[in-house]
Parts: structure tokens; C-alpha cells; sequence
């Protein structure tokens, strides 16, 4: 037994929280979903080789696995990044992968020239639906296929989300042709569900950060105010949810990368505690900050609305909990 | 013991809620907290002004109706019921006017009450400033007596006043005393904003609204008569008026009914489908809603035979505050992935955040509550 | 709208609070099932009426109504009253007062020189079952019919309850004749369930007072253990409970006293409330009391246990939510 | 990453299964807090100790295998899965133990340890007194110097001592030096409780159980080789053993998991009549059950990679106190009304509820993760 990143994982991880800290600043988080900077750090990544970090070598990816997916993409959420990691390196690699007819689009993707949403339930409503080319539709809860369509094959309108910075779309238009069938289909939707999972874990990380910087340098009553008992106790509740959803969440990872046949369990399980987590921790950020925190001014509402938006997507806490009642034979 | 109305107050529940349905905006205003909702709400307030619904409870000469506290109960009941919007008066209406029927002279009364009835004048709060949210006593912002001119100057900062860009007077509480300590040497002073040397800068709130304004002052000159309860009486009189911030006047029941009965309509329209978990969701909140209105009609009548409510206001706070955020919490899990949208339950999700926080943070709530409800020791 | 209680019904309150503190202490509580000075305890509520409070005037009670029932039932909440109070006012009185044959047995109920036990689920399984002479049992829910059961037409065997001073038992053995049905054992369902529901409303503000007194007695660090923030901010939220809760049952009195056509949603609600706040509470005033509290030589204990008991008795907090959420149209 | 066993590691597992599948009470022992359930554990313990898996991770010179932190926590998840009962020796193994091995001389090791793995000694903890509980460093029993007679003279009363009542030996703080400060001037004593002037009165804890007891000392005489770890040095090696006690040793996660699975079996028994609400509470207890193992994995690497857990041990306390309870108030709410019979589910939430109480108080150790692990600071 040994529950840890190995060091080369180690390493890649803090390579990509680096350049994230440097390339996606709050500055750069606000201009979100189409400003100047944002397809240069989509660039860079493809580069470092993060956006086919799932895919096999022979295909341009690095030939890695599950774990160090969720490495990068609990960095993606601490910076809350605007653009569409999870779509690409838990959806779009792996499965455009095995498809040599789609060989141009995947090059693209995994040197960042191209980015690709996602639409798991075929609503037609999705984020990053402006900035990206073509959408992956279908394969809610691991089912049905999952369809390749280009975006300017159908109508798009802006659709006001929660949090501008995700690009919401509304789209219609016929959908692509089927890429994915069966077993990929459900990989791919638990991949994806578990670094939806991975970003929540750095949100909360990252909400949890700047509430302890506040209330260490506000000061009220001649006192900071992180050294009131009521801060005090509300904080290391929040540390607790965090520190006890990330260990799920990688090892979610670790039953993916192994085949192990709790994943799908396993996975549910990440979601649902990460997405509950973040969640509290977002409830507790904010209190910590007062009326600071309740103004766009501030930088912790970016966190916030992320949070919110990510905790219901690719099914909330409790759908995936009913995935675990299902695992252990509560639900029908 | 008798819940039901009166025949008077069933008359008076009648009346309200026949013309609220035949007035009420509809469709519903865009939110008051933008320049141009709050003119469509101004208009709005006019026109309850105008068929004597602004202000019930304050005295006919007024622009009221004389009307009794539960009276008053009824009419919020039966407007929230209605559909009918919030309102951009209301701090006006329901903070400074108690404070005004209470610490105001004559002449205040008269000059202010009937212009902030008609929505003529519009009130907001200039309690907080950037280093005093929570701890209030610690206001720095001052007035300087000018004794040649008959008034004081104001200089400071007031922030996060609510719809600060759009209100045309402030209330709010000013250094006069720099050498006296705290909680003394405050006074509670009544500031028009188009005064020379006031700067207003709104700016956006967490629902993208700008629904914030930072108010600046530069040795502004207010008259004598600006002063609300005596000078260096501050703290007292704005005590007061928290009070009713937190408790009744500034949210009564019958909002929270009305959010709780959509609930469960929201709930009720997905059929047959909907889960046992959530089901159990909808019906603590639509229980803890009825709670808060039972909770209330005990605290009327206890006002009514003579009990000032004083530090529980603090509870009514602590119950409405985290109530309205589980009602919307609630609404947001039934509706799912597209609770990501824009829409009355993510804004509203999105204002009752600030529930906790405004007022008075719930953390200081309960620490009135244990001190002066519970008498534990202070630290 | 008049929201209190009359001033006859304040007077009475006040007596039967007088009688209960100076005549049901901790140690007579600590005493029950079947010490000795019970059976006089229950003489003198029989005495003043309070037994026959809900019984017509001409049947030899008080003609007094269920807000007045709320009242008195608080009152025995708060002492822990280790007699079936509930089972004789809120069920026995009003079901026999109509019922010529059984004329004898309501007078010694009311006079106190009889008690009686309640068994709605007819499980065989029920409190003070040492004491009692006759049990009512059916009823659940307000369906089927309520029968007289004499005790001993059959075996008696003592449980072990979580609260040794319930006298719980088993009881086997033929079920007595019917005396009631259709309306009026709803009716004395909703009024036991309301019955309990003040009682826990009574038992939730005696833990809060002690853990109250505790706090403030109770140095730790050089301060009152009530002078930490955690401390304060726990007690405020249980006292918060509690606030919201009473105005709930007093209501549902009110509903019944006025046959109100939504008194079984509001005595569900009322029973849901009262069992949530006072469970919450007694484990806040466990907490405020530490090590002490976790002790049976301290009195803390009685009420915690009676609190778990009553919780669950009548239907508990989750079954009464259905119920209302029945009512809302949520619930099937 | 690799969260499977190793081979050693399954061997040891599937060792530890087979033995404890053959040897594990059946049926279940009663309680070990009272005076025939102890007797009846220590012949347990005994038989564990004979077997070689008392003190797994100990050397083997003290009855123990020489077990990785790994395999002593498979041994753990093991032991609770069968079935075996709590273990009534677990303050001297989990508390006591790994303070001697960090600060006892050879001499007291020798001494001590080979007894208290077989059984022969069983160690109760003397932290709390009426006036210490969570301010331990208030102590004030006294332990005076007796030069003439080389050792200590104890006086003083330590209370809600787990099990003092049946164990034969007590280890403690006492004050060594009554001018230093509070955390200053104390010793840890270890003391034979068959020593003159020793009194013990077992009394009651919240479920009925003798489970407590007063002890009290009065002129004890004590040895020099009594002390462990240096006079005056008593809150230093006290603190390694509250982080034992608060964290991982005292509570694994096998002990959890397997109420989780008792858990689910009892919402399974129900069939379909499972109330989706109650289905979803199973679910989150379950998982929190998970989380705390996967959190333990993650934290038993670190160790075994050089970092102490040190104040992180406050998180696992906090976790799992919360855990227990949440796992038996779902189990009591599936039961409904009999949940008030006395039986497994009664008796455990009764003893869970004490928790947050014992080894730290759950708000004390708040304060230790908001301070040292989040680095807020005090007041």
C-alpha cells in the first residue's frame, strides 16, 4: 500500500501549477470565456503535453494515467481556469484516440490550437460553446454514444450562467455522427465526471486559502479576525471536507487507472463528496469575508460561482450518491 | 388564543389583496438594484403610495392607514403573495422611519415622513465602512462642527451601501467625539446625497448587480437639523433601528411563505419523479417558513401587550437568514445542472447568501443571543 | 390575531408548574417506574384536575381544549414526568368520557388513583406498563380502532429501555375490547402525538436552562466555559430551536381546539419540529457539559434519554414530515 | 499510487482473517465496562496475546510481530470485520505504549511492556481531574518529592478515569512543580493502582456501565523509575500521547467501516419499503466511512515517508467522532421506535455521543487545526 503521487507525477503536477499561477491569473479569469490570453494558455498547455496526458504516446499523448489527470486538474480548479480541461483531457483525447479518421482534430486539440465542449445530457446547453469547434454530445451516466458535431453546423446563442466565465451556450443544429459506443462511452463519462471532481477539490483548496488570508489580516473588534473562536471553528470545518474528499478523489483516480471494477462506485463517491465539499467551503469562504466577499470587486465570487456551476454538472452530489446506493444495493 | 383575523383585519386582508391583484407589476420588474429597474420600481412604489398601501402602518397624516401591527402583517403577507416585487424603499421605510417615530423631533417627522412615503425621497444606510463592517463602534468617518454656519461637515467613507447609487438621502452614524471611546462620541446624522462634496460610486455585488455603493464625503455641510437624537447619541439610536433591521420590520414572514409555497410548486411539477430526499428538503423548508410566521404572530402579540422584542430580533435574523438560503439551496437541487442559469432561484439563491452576512453577521447575532437572551458571561 | 395563552390557561400552567417542581424532582424522577412517592405525584395531578383537563365538564373533567393540553404537557416535559400524563389526558380522558360502561375507570383516571398505557402500533410493546392497569392499544396513524386491554388478562415482561424510567415492558396476551373508532381515534391520535410533541418542547427547554447553568458555573482557562464563542454560538442555535419550535405545538393546539381542517399537517409538523429541536438540543447540552454530563451521577442524563425515547414515540420526525408532505401533495 | 496489499501484506491479512474467524467471541462478549464483561475481555485479550496478535507493531521481544504501521492497520480492519470486540487494553496499547517507546528508559520498556501486551497489566488514563478537563493543563494533583524515600508522594483526584475501576495501573500528570505555569511543573507518573492510599470509585457513564471512575491518591508513595520522560517534563510527553489518542491509533478505520457495513445490511433488510431519504443518509455515512480510510492510507504513507501527522491528528478526531454518530443516529432512525431498546445500535449511539467529548473535546481540537494547521491566530 502506498497512497501518494509518485515523483514523476509529483513533478508534472507542480509544473502545471506553475505555469497556471503565471498564465491565469484573476485578471485573466475575468476576461473569461474569450479574452486575449486565454487560447495562448491554452497553447502552453498543449505543450507541457497536459491536454493528451491520457492519451497513448503512439497517438502525441504522454500514455498517462487517471491519477495524474486528477493531479492537473485539481491545479486547473485552485485557479478556477476558463477553459475546457476536463473536456479535453478526460473526454476528447481518449476517445478521439482510437479514431484515425479524427487524427487532425485530435493533433489539434493536444497542441492546444482547438478546443472541444461537452454535452453529456444533449441539452443543447453547454460551456466553452464559443471558443470551442466541435461538442461531444451524449453518453449521460455512461450511456447511449457520444456524437462529434461542429459547432457551426448549428445556431449558437449566449445563454447568462451563474458564472459568466464559463460560456454558456445554447445550441442547435444537427448533431455529428456517433464516435463512441459502449464501454468507452462509460469510461469517458466517468473520466469525466472525476475531473469535474479534481477541479472541485481545487476550488475548495483555493476558496479555503483566501478565507484563511482574510481573516488573518482583517482585524475588527482591535483583533484579527481569524482569531475569533466562530472563524476559527467554521474554518477547520471547511479544512476537514477538503481533506477528507481529496483522498476519494484520487483514489477514484487509482481505481480508473487499475480497471478496477468499484470505479464506477469509486468515481460516484468522488463526485459527491467533492461537489458537497466545495460547496460548504464556498457557503464558508463567503461568510468569512462579510460584504468583501459579496462584491465582484473582490476576487472570491470567480471561486464561488464555479463551484456552483461544477457541483451540478456531470450529475450533483445526490445523483451520484444514488449511483453508490445502487453499488451497494439500497437503490433500485 | 385565537389565530384567525378579526373581521376588521379580514376586511383589511380583502382589500389588500384585491387590489394587489389587480395592480401588481406583471410580468414581474427587473430587479431594483440596476439604474433602470430601480426607476421602474420608484414607479411602482408611487403607485402603492398613491392607493395608500406604502406605508400602512404609520399615522393617515403620513400617507398611511393607522394600520395595526398585525395589520401590517397582513398587508406583507398578502403582497409577497401577490407576486409584488421587493422594495427599494425599505430601508428607508423600515429602518430609519422607526428610528425617526422614535428619537425625531416634530419638525424631522414632518419633513422627512411624508416625501420618503412617496418615494420622493429615497433612504439608504451608511452604517458600514471598510474598516468597520462587523464592528461597527469602530466608525471613522467624522463631523466636524461648524459653528459659523450652523451644522456640521462630514468627511469619511461609507461602502457596501445598498443601492447607494440610486438613493437620494443616507442615513448613517458619524464620529463627533474623537477623543471619547467607542460606542460614545457617535452621532446619527440624516445626509441628502446631491450635497456638495458627496462622490457616489456604485459598483457590483455578487449577483453582478450593481447593487453596492461606496459614499464618499469631503467636509460635506449638513445643518443642525441633520442630526437624528441628540449628538453623541449615535450609538443609541442606531440600536434601534438595528434591532429592527434584524428582526420583523425588515423581513417579515410573508416573504419567506410565498418562496416556500413556489418551492413546493417547483417540487409538485416534476410528478410523479420526484425524490423521497428532496420531497423531505421541500417539506422542512416549507415547515421552518410556517415556523418563522407562528414565531412572528407570537412575538406581535407579545409586542402588543407591552414586550419590546430587543435582543431576540436577533433570533427572527438567525431564523429568516438561514431559512431563505435553505429554501433556495433546495429549489437549486431540484432544478439541477440548470440551476446554472440565470433565474429567480439563482439570483435569489444568490441574494440570500448575503442574508448572513448583512444586518449584522449571523456570528454576532449569536452572540447576542447567548449574552443577553441566554446571560452568559462576556469574554 | 392573539397569539398567547389566556390568562386562566397561564394560571393553570403556573400551578401544575408549581406542583411539578416541588413534587417531581431528579430524585423522584431517578425513582420511576415504581417509587414511592409517584403514586401520590399522580393523586395530586388528579387532584387539581389536570388528568380530566380535556374531558367534558359533565363527564367530571375541566372541558379545558388541546392548547390548554400544550400547556400543561410542556410543563411535564420540563420535570421529565415519569407518568403516562400524555396517555391519560390526551388519549383516555376524552375516549372514555363518552362511553357509560367504563364510567368507573375514567373516574379513577381523573382522581389519579389509575393509569393508564398507551400501545397505538399494538406491538405489544409499551411504557409504564408496570404501573398501568389497563392499556389502550391501536390507533397508529389515526386508523383502525382503540381497545381496553386489561394488563393483567395477560403476561408482563420489563424491557431494557435506553430510559429505565419509561417501565417499558412486553405485554402478551388477548386484546381487550374495542371503545373506539373512526373519527375519534384520529382525533386521539393527533392529540397523543401533540401530547409528546409538547412534552418534548418541555424536556428540550430543561436541558438548555442546565447546560445554561452549567456554562456559567464552569471555569475553564481562567473563564466561564460560556464565555467561549463555540460555546455561546452552540447554546444560541439550540435555543433557536426551541424558540421556533413551541409557537409550532402551541399552534396545533390551536388547530385542534378549533377543528381546524389542517390540524393533522400542523400536529405533524408540530411533532417533527419539537422532536428535531429537542434531539439537537440535547446533544448541544451534552456537549456544553462535557465529561459530566456523560455521567449517570450527574442529572443531565434522564433528560437526554426521555428526549430519544419520546423522539421516536408517535410516529417520529421523518414520519410526520411525510405526513405533511402528504398533505403539500409531495408525498404519496 | 498503489492502494492494493503487497503480497507480504496480503499474507498477513489473510493470516489475521483465518485466526480471527476461528477464534473471535461467538457469541459477542458483553460490555468490557463492567465488572464480569472486563474479566471476560482480559481472558479474550489473552487469548489474543497467545496467539501473537495483541501488540501486532511491537517487536517481537515484547509479544509483538515487528507489523508495518500497514499491516497493523489490515490487522485493525480484520479484527473489527470479524466481529471481535473493543478492546478494553487499548489505553495502555494505543496510549500509553507509544509513549514508552518514545520516551521510557530501556529499563521501564523491559518492565512494562511485556505485561501490559499479555495482559497481565491493564493501564487506565489519568488526565481529567474536576477541575482539568478540556484546560488539562490546570491539573492540580501533586506529586511531592520524598528524598528519604527516593521517590514521589502523590495526592490529588483524577475523574471520569475510562475503566479505572478494573485496571491495575494508572498513568498521569501530576504537578511536580506548583510556582512554574500551568503547562510547566508536571510529571507523568506511571502508578500501580494496589499502591497504599490509592482509592477507586467506579460510577457510572452515560449508558449504565461502570465505566468511569473517581481516582483518588493520597500520600501514594511512587519510585523514581515511576516518572516517564523527566521530572517537570510531563505536558511535553503528554502531548505525544493526546495526538495517538486523538488520531490514528486510538480510532483506525476498520472499527468505522464495519459499523458502515453493519449499516447498509440493516437498510437492506428492509427490502423496498427503504425510504429513499433514509437510503441517501446510509449512502453519506457509508462513504464517510470510505473517506476516513482512504484519508488514514493517505496519512500512514506521509508517516511512513518521514512526516508526523502532529496537529493533523485533530482532523482525524474531529472525523471520526462525527462519523460515529452520524452512522448510529441513521441506524436508529431505520429502527424507529424500538431503537429505544436497549441493543447494539442504543448502546453504540450512547457511546458515540461520547466522542467529541473524550480525548480533546471536539471544540478544543477545532482550535488546534484553525491555529496550527491553518495557522489562524490566537487570541
Amino acid at each position: 500500500m502506498h497512497f501518494a503521487l509518485s515523483a514523476e507525477q509529483e513533478e508534472f503536477r507542480s509544473v502545471i501549477r506553475s505555469l497556471l499561477e503565471r498564465e491565469c491569473s484573476t485578471q485573466v479569469l475575468r476576461s473569461a470565456p474569450d479574452g486575449p490570453l486565454l487560447p495562448g494558455l491554452w497553447r502552453r498547455l498543449g505543450e507541457i503535453g497536459a491536454l493528451g496526458l491520457l492519451v497513448p504516446e503512439e497517438h502525441g499523448g504522454l500514455g498517462l494515467d487517471e491519477v495524474s489527470m486528477v493531479a492537473v486538474l485539481i491545479e486547473a480548479g485552485r485557479v478556477a481556469l476558463p477553459l475546457p480541461a476536463t473536456e479535453a483531457i478526460a473526454l476528447a483525447g481518449p476517445l478521439l484516440a482510437g479514431l484515425p479518421e479524427h487524427r487532425t482534430i485530435l493533433a489539434s486539440i493536444l497542441r492546444g490550437e482547438l478546443t472541444i465542449a461537452a454535452d453529456p445530457a444533449t441539452t443543447g446547453k453547454f460551456p466553452h460553446g464559443h471558443t470551442a469547434e466541435f461538442v461531444l454530445s451524449g453518453g449521460w451516466g455512461g450511456a447511449g454514444s457520444v456524437h462529434l458535431t461542429p459547432i457551426d453546423a448549428g445556431d449558437l446563442a449566449s445563454l447568462a450562467s451563474v458564472d459568466p466565465t464559463r460560456g454558456l451556450v445554447r445550441h442547435t443544429g444537427p448533431v455529428g455522427e456517433p464516435i463512441a459506443d459502449g464501454p468507452e462511452v462509460l469510461r469517458g463519462w466517468r473520466r469525466a465526471v472525476l475531473g469535474t471532481a479534481a477541479e472541485l477539490v481545487g476550488l475548495g483548496r483555493r476558496m479555503l486559502d483566501m478565507a484563511v488570508r482574510h481573516v488573518i489580516d482583517r482585524r475588527q473588534f482591535g483583533a484579527p479576525v481569524g482569531s475569533f473562536q466562530a472563524v476559527q471553528h467554521a474554518l477547520a470545518e471547511a479544512l476537514v471536507r477538503i481533506e477528507f474528499a481529496e483522498p476519494a478523489v484520487l483514489a477514484a483516480g487509482y481505481s480508473m487507472a487499475t480497471g478496477s471494477s468499484d470505479a464506477g462506485r469509486d468515481v460516484s463517491m468522488a463526485k459527491a463528496l467533492a461537489g458537497t465539499a466545495a460547496s460548504a467551503v464556498a457557503r464558508t469562504a463567503l461568510q468569512c469575508h462579510g460584504a468583501l466577499g459579496y462584491t465582484v470587486e473582490y476576487e472570491l465570487h470567480l471561486f464561488l460561482k464555479r463551484t456552483w456551476a461544477l457541483a451540478e454538472a456531470w450529475g450533483g452530489a445526490g445523483w451520484h450518491r444514488r449511483e453508490v446506493g445502487r453499488s451497494l444495493g439500497l437503490v433500485r | 388564543m385565537d389565530l384567525r383575523d378579526t373581521s376588521a383585519e379580514a376586511a383589511f386582508r380583502a382589500e389588500a389583496r384585491e387590489w394587489l391583484a389587480a395592480h401588481r407589476p406583471d410580468p414581474p420588474l427587473p430587479s431594483g438594484d440596476t439604474a433602470a429597474g430601480f426607476a421602474l420600481h420608484v414607479q411602482w412604489e408611487r403607485e402603492l403610495f398613491d392607493a395608500g398601501w406604502a406605508v400602512v402602518s404609520w399615522p393617515k397624516r403620513y400617507g398611511g392607514r393607522d394600520a395595526s401591527l398585525v395589520e401590517w402583517l397582513i398587508f406583507e403577507e398578502e403582497y409577497y403573495r401577490s407576486g409584488a416585487p421587493q422594495r427599494v424603499t425599505q430601508n428607508g421605510i423600515f429602518l430609519l422611519a422607526p428610528t425617526l417615530f422614535a428619537f425625531g423631533t416634530q419638525e424631522q417627522q414632518d419633513r422627512i415622513l411624508p416625501r420618503m412615503a412617496a418615494t420622493q425621497d429615497v433612504w439608504c444606510q451608511g452604517w458600514s465602512e471598510p474598516e468597520a463592517g462587523s464592528d461597527l463602534a469602530s466608525i471613522r468617518s467624522r463631523a466636524v462642527r461648524d459653528e459659523q454656519a450652523g451644522g456640521w461637515r462630514l468627511t469619511g467613507q461609507k461602502t457596501w451601501t445598498t443601492r447607494g447609487a440610486f438613493c437620494t438621502h443616507l442615513f448613517g452614524l458619524f464620529r463627533t467625539d474623537p477623543e471619547a471611546g467607542r460606542h460614545r462620541g457617535l452621532t446619527y446624522f440624516l445626509v441628502p446625497l446631491h450635497s456638495e462634496g458627496v462622490t457616489v460610486r456604485g459598483f457590483g455585488r455578487l449577483d453582478g448587480d450593481d447593487g453596492f455603493a461606496d459614499v464618499f464625503f469631503d467636509e460635506v455641510f449638513v445643518p443642525d437639523d441633520a442630526v437624528l437624537g441628540g449628538v453623541n447619541e449615535g450609538w443609541r439610536v442606531a440600536m434601534a433601528t438595528t434591532g429592527s433591521e434584524r428582526g420583523l420590520t425588515l423581513r417579515s414572514p410573508g416573504r419567506f411563505r410565498q418562496t416556500a409555497r413556489r418551492l413546493v410548486d417547483l417540487a409538485a411539477s416534476g410528478g410523479d419523479d420526484l425524490d423521497a430526499r428532496l420531497a423531505d428538503e421541500v417539506v422542512q423548508g416549507w415547515m421552518a417558513a410556517e415556523a418563522y410566521q407562528l414565531f412572528t404572530l407570537r412575538q406581535i402579540t407579545g409586542i402588543l401587550n407591552g414586550h419590546e422584542p430587543g435582543a431576540a430580533s436577533s433570533l427572527n435574523k438567525l431564523f429568516w437568514s438561514e431559512l431563505d438560503i435553505r429554501l433556495h439551496a433546495t429549489a437549486l437541487e431540484l432544478i439541477g445542472a440548470d440551476g446554472e442559469l440565470d433565474g429567480p432561484w439563482s439570483r435569489g439563491y444568490q441574494f440570500a447568501l448575503g442574508g448572513p452576512i448583512y444586518a449584522g453577521t449571523n456570528e454576532i447575532q449569536r452572540t447576542i443571543v447567548a449574552e443577553r437572551l441566554l446571560g452568559l458571561p462576556r469574554r
